[in-house]
């Protein structure tokens, strides 16, 4: 870390997303962890993932924080231009199905109609917790809606249920608290993630490659306070996003953050891959050794970037 | 009976705006061929634009059969100064006879015959299919005074109706105008700014100050049997005596080139 | 030199000879610089997307088309494009009217206007988008929604654009009217619309850009299919080529729609649209 | 000089549209002060839009020093009948004027010279303040006059110019304009349907048959010097052959109403 | 019964007393209205939230204002508010000016009109958000982008205004100032523009909202401040009192904008808007 200091620091722009399972970055940076690293950080902000990634395609940015199923597809667009360099952050509590009071079973779905947004995490979490349930789900309506709107419909009435991240999920129990309830979280069918990837050009350069185990380094020591410090989060957050400490709470209580490239994560991509590629939303197997990049995690320490399996 | 006592009119704000009219007072009897003559830019416009209901008079009052004159009405039919500004640009020459029947509620099964009557009178009869824009300018007049015709309001304002047309021409629609308001007993306001035109026409002349602050300078009563002839007498008499009035007047105002 | 034939013609047969050549170019200039226009926009767009922009960030016009043929042959676009066209159609026509017929109103009722304007004007800078979460409220998710958002793109630009039309009516034709004895609604119907024609035109080709754009957002909304949802789907899936359809799909039912609309203002408005 | 010959104007289609003048051969010398005199609708006003260059003959062909006359010019100044339309609603009687000079290139030191005189001439001295709008329909005509006056073009064609004003004011344009003329020797072409108008003012005097179709059926020279009299014999006796030729043409298109 | 001494007064003075009651009236009957209009729309926003809605899907006014009061007292609306106007006033008047200034040239000449119209005609039914992706490939994700994104949102209703306007400019005003000896660039300034100002006017007051709505899509991109901002993230977060700030600040904005643009345009334009 000596040497950074010396020199001017070194510019990275992260592109990422106003979320709580930021909380690792969100401490290393009020923390100056990456200035110690030698490291001048922007840190820009996009409503979701798949804005963030528009960005990125045009050749701005150096690290893109996402989550799982627009990594995946970035990865397949950008014919090898990115790749992922760590697991930020994953949960299954952060995905949630709510429901009408009336629908107290997975079989009670049956003829229903349930909403999601198509194509995201939720489509997944839909898909495994039907089939896990052993329900058909030819026989459940899968309705497309915006996040924004699920806790509409839902109190109104015009779906039954919806499979979608916190906190649209206690949102909706605080609006109608007579009409809806949890169904369901998404512990022992998915896991929901936020993966920092980079671009390939720039892990191919030695300084590159340097920097960006510089930005893990730090990220670390900032993973290190947020897993402890709940007050600081919360600061954080209210702070810069206005969300109040119960908002903020509620999140951080589910996040576990890895910072690795571990074996739970190569299992749940696996998976999650299978069931992409079986519902049209991605046309190839993933290969991991093309999708990962280990070395910044290897030259931390060995044990956090275990060799993938093969293409599933 | 058409009313006017006081009629003040100031343009712009109340103190300081251009004072266009002061102090009008007439009583127009009903069946009563009424001319207004005087020179350009003395209000006779506007004069009739209060008489319309168009614009309020300033000070003053405005009554009609002993009703006070507050917007425009059916029973007051103006001929504008601007012909084409009255006409319906999206409609032929038939159209705009036909829309004005409509609006007056006139049944439909005599609108052949009366436009072909007005259409005629004022020879447009074979230019019916044509829109405004493709009228001349005393084409446009025409079509506007068949229109106001073909409605048989009790009361004609006119504004200048004949100013675009030939001499010619113009006796004809004299003769049309006359024979219209001697079958009908229509009380017509009348515009002009020729003396001659006033003359043949008028049963009374009002002979207008120049602006601003016009007034009613005279009125001349002309009790002469029509069709009359500007030659005669008594005529070529009044005649000298309004350009006596206006004369005057008129150099006030004006200043020749060097 | 090969004219010298026609340059010793008497002066009337050049003129009509003349004449007829002009008339001939007249109507066939306009679809021939169509044409080349599009043929000119078409190498532009992929001149610049092979040689400025990357390929992959602006897919060129060629690959687009590609990925387009098989969407045509099997139905997908044709199916999108006409319920996206109905949708269009229902929140269109219905915020025409219901803008032309309040404008008219507004534009002649002073007292009323200033009552309502304020409001009017404080709504507007309301995004279809924004009116999403009332649109369900109201609406629930179903096609009345999203007929509302198209009909939220649609109604203010049309009511901003007859009021401006109601307002500049010619003083001297409305008093013609009622000396002929017009009642009010005649006023309105035979007077005041056909000379707010010219400025509705206009809205209506601006509004109807903005209902074209008021699909994505409408689609957004439990759709699951027309062309905002094919464009809203690959956004989300990352596949430019798909969203290239989907927009050149708009521009191009746009543009349909423009002429369509001028066709029909041709056919049936041009006398109202006539410069004085 | 400005020459037609065999000047068409269909009006519409090539064929079957409405044809509005057919054969129009005139030659009009420098300097001359000519008159159109003809009834109403004849095509007066089409011609002299042939003649600025607003309209192309359908037929025939129209030059000017023998340049063919292809668009506006400012060589040929036109006096629009519907006074209104050609001036420009946003700026007063006085920034109409300088609007003219500024785009005549007038060095801007004599601008208010030439605004007053001109001003002064037709009677809006006091008016320069105005906007059109709140002109009458005469002030709006007087005005058109001073902005044509003031850029002293080579040709002046007047569509009617003095059709909407009082004889007393319009007796003071024609001096005004007799003066101008004599003292700068410009072309004249000036459409009026007052004989008398014609009768006093004109050099030539060209009387078109009614339309459609409409021809120059006959020229009448006068060699009188000016100011002239009506009452003046010969006039008197053109007067009457004017007359002449015109009754029957209008007894061919007119009826009157029974 | 009080006003006998009125009415036995000479008639001018009645008269003159009228007017000046009248005049008061005229006077202050606008601001009256549009207070009287605002009061009305709140309430009806109140009760609609309280009884028709559940007051967490539409939080009542009051809310809203409780949630806006400290982030007024903190400086933090003030600050968005401030970029987001910066933003929506740079592309806003770019976007115009262009415009006006193509518009005139397209409405003038029509081979050229003709060439470019198909173009426009396919480009301008892209919404700002769908050109997003493009910005960021011109403007990278800087403030440039987000001019650009309302520069587009303004230009093609601005442009199709303005041409509608030229093409209606009356073709004797154009003649009469050829034979003055005009040039073709003095008709474009003296005559045209300024005949086409109603038709520029009309297409401001859309183009504003358009050039608000566009904030949103403008914000999207990389933003960490303005309007935009604040609604995008507060959506994200589903925060409904804080998205309800937002759209009532971007109403609110847009009403003053308007406000201010009427004024301008009253005291700089008026000669050029009054009915003919
Ligand atoms: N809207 C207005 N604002 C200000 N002044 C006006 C307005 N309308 C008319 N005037 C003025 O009032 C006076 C009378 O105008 P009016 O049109 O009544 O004249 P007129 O007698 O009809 O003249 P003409 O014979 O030329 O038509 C003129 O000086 C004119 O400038
Ligand atoms: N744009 C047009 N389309 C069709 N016909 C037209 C058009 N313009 C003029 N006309 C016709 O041409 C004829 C001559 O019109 P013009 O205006 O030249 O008459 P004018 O002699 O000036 O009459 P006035 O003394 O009434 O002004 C008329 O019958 C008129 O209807
Ligand atoms: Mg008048
Ligand atoms: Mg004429």
């Amino acid at each position: 870390a000596g040497q950074g200091q010396a020199q001017s620091p070194q510019k990275l722009t992260v592109y990422a997303q106003p979320s709580v399972n930021n909380d690792s970055l969100w401490m290393a940076m009020a923390n100056n962890e990456y200035t110690k690293e030698g490291l001048d950080i922007t840190y820009r902000l996009f409503p979701s993932g798949t804005t963030a990634f528009q960005s990125f395609n045009t050749g701005q940015g150096d690290i893109v924080l996402a989550g799982d199923l627009p990594s995946v597809q970035y990865f397949f667009r950008a014919d090898g231009a990115y790749r992922v360099i760590a697991v930020i952050e994953r949960d299954a509590k952060g995905y949630v199905g709510v429901a009408r009071k009336d629908i107290k079973t997975p079989q009670d779905l049956i003829g229903k109609t349930v909403a999601t947004r198509v194509g995201s995490t939720g489509s997944w979490f839909i898909s495994e917790y039907l089939t896990k349930n052993g329900v058909d789900p030819s026989k459940v309506t899968v309705k497309n809606l915006d996040t924004q709107i699920l806790p509409t419909a839902l109190c109104q009435g015009d779906i039954a249920a919806f499979f979608i991240w916190q906190p649209v999920g206690s949102r909706t129990l605080e609006i109608c608290p007579n009409d809806s309830h949890y169904l369901t979280d998404a512990t022992g069918y998915i896991q929901g993630y936020l993966i920092a990837g980079a671009r390939t050009e720039l892990l191919n350069s030695a300084e590159g490659k340097d920097k960006v185990i510089r930005f893990l380094r730090a990220t670390m020591k900032g993973r290190d306070v947020a897993e402890k410090d709940f007050a600081a989060v919360a600061n954080y957050a209210k702070a810069k996003l206005d969300l109040s400490e119960k908002a903020t709470r509620e999140q951080w209580d589910t996040n576990i953050r890895p910072l690795a490239l571990d074996k739970v994560f190569f299992e749940d991509f696996c998976s999650l891959s299978k069931w992409a590629m079986k519902d049209k939303v991605t046309s190839q197997p993933l290969d991991f050794s093309k999708f990962t990049w280990r070395d910044g995690l290897l030259a931390i320490d060995p044990k956090l970037a275990p060799e993938g399996p093969p293409p599933c | 009976m058409l009313q006017l006592s006081g009629v003040c009119k100031t343009y712009g704000p109340e103190s300081g705006g251009y004072v266009a009219l002061r102090d009008i007072d007439v009583a127009i009897a009903d069946g009563e061929f009424f001319c207004l003559l005087g020179p350009s830019g003395c209000g006779k416009s506007t004069l009739l634009n209060i008489m319309a209901g168009f614009e309020p008079a300033s000070v003053g009052s405005a009554t009609f059969d002993n009703d006070p004159i507050v917007g425009a009405g059916r029973d007051r039919m103006m001929f504008f100064q601007d012909a084409g500004s009255a006409l319906l640009p999206w409609l032929t020459v038939e159209e705009n006879m036909r829309f004005a029947l409509r609006v007056r509620r006139i049944p439909k099964t005599s609108w052949p015959d009366v436009i072909d009557k007005y259409l005629t009178a004022v020879d447009l009869a074979q230019h019916r299919d044509k829109f405004p824009s493709q009228l001349s300018g005393g084409m446009r007049q025409r079509l506007q005074i068949a229109r106001a015709l073909a409605v048989e309001p009790k009361v004609l304002l006119m504004d200048e109706p004949f100013a675009a047309l030939d001499a010619l021409t113009r006796r004809r629609m004299h003769a049309t105008l006359l024979d219209i308001w001697q079958n009908t007993g229509k009380t017509i306001v009348f515009v002009t700014h020729d003396i001659g035109e006033a003359l043949i026409l008028a049963d009374t002349i009002a002979v207008m100050s120049v602006g601003p602050e016009s007034k009613i300078m005279q009125l001349f009563r002309l009790d002469l049997p029509r069709p009359r002839d500007l030659a005669d007498s008594e005529l070529r008499k009044t005649a000298a005596n309004i350009e006596a009035l206006l004369a005057p007047e008129i150099d006030r105002s004006e200043a020749r080139i060097a | 030199m090969a004219s010298t034939g026609i340059k010793t013609a008497p002066a009337s047969i050049v003129s009509v000879y003349q004449m007829r050549m002009a008339s001939i170019w007249r109507r066939h200039r306009s679809l021939g610089l169509t044409i080349m226009s599009l043929i000119l926009g078409f190498a532009g767009w992929q001149l610049l997307s092979t040689f400025v922009f990357s390929p992959f960030l602006v897919p060129p016009p060629v690959r687009v088309i590609r990925t387009a043929i098989p969407m045509l042959l099997s139905g997908e676009i044709l199916h999108d494009v006409l319920i996206s066209l109905s949708r269009v159609f229902v929140g269109f026509i219905t915020g025409s009217i219901a803008a032309i017929l309040l404008g008219v109103i507004l534009g002649r009722i002073s007292t009323l206007h200033d009552l309502v304007d304020p409001i009017i004007e404080l709504l507007r800078y309301l995004s279809p988008t924004a009116m999403i979460p009332i649109a369900v409220i109201w609406f629930g998710i179903g096609e009345m929604s999203k007929y509302f958002l198209i009909f939220w793109g649609t109604f203010f630009i049309m009511l901003v654009n007859t009021i401006a039309g109601v307002l500049r009516t010619p003083i001297a034709r409305q008093r013609a009217a009622q000396c002929l004895g017009a009642s009010q609604l005649e006023i309105f119907a035979y007077i005041v619309v056909p000379s707010a024609v010219p400025y509705i035109v206009t809205g209506m080709r601006v509004a109807m850009a903005s209902a074209f754009m008021s699909i994505i957002p409408a689609e957004i909304l439990a759709a699951d299919s027309g062309i905002g949802y094919l464009l809203q789907n690959s956004s989300m899936l990352l596949q430019t080529d798909r969203i290239f359809v989907a927009l050149l799909t708009i521009s191009v039912l746009g543009f349909l729609c423009d002429r369509a609309l001028r066709l029909i203002v041709d056919l049936t408005l041009t006398r109202f649209t006539l410069p004085a």
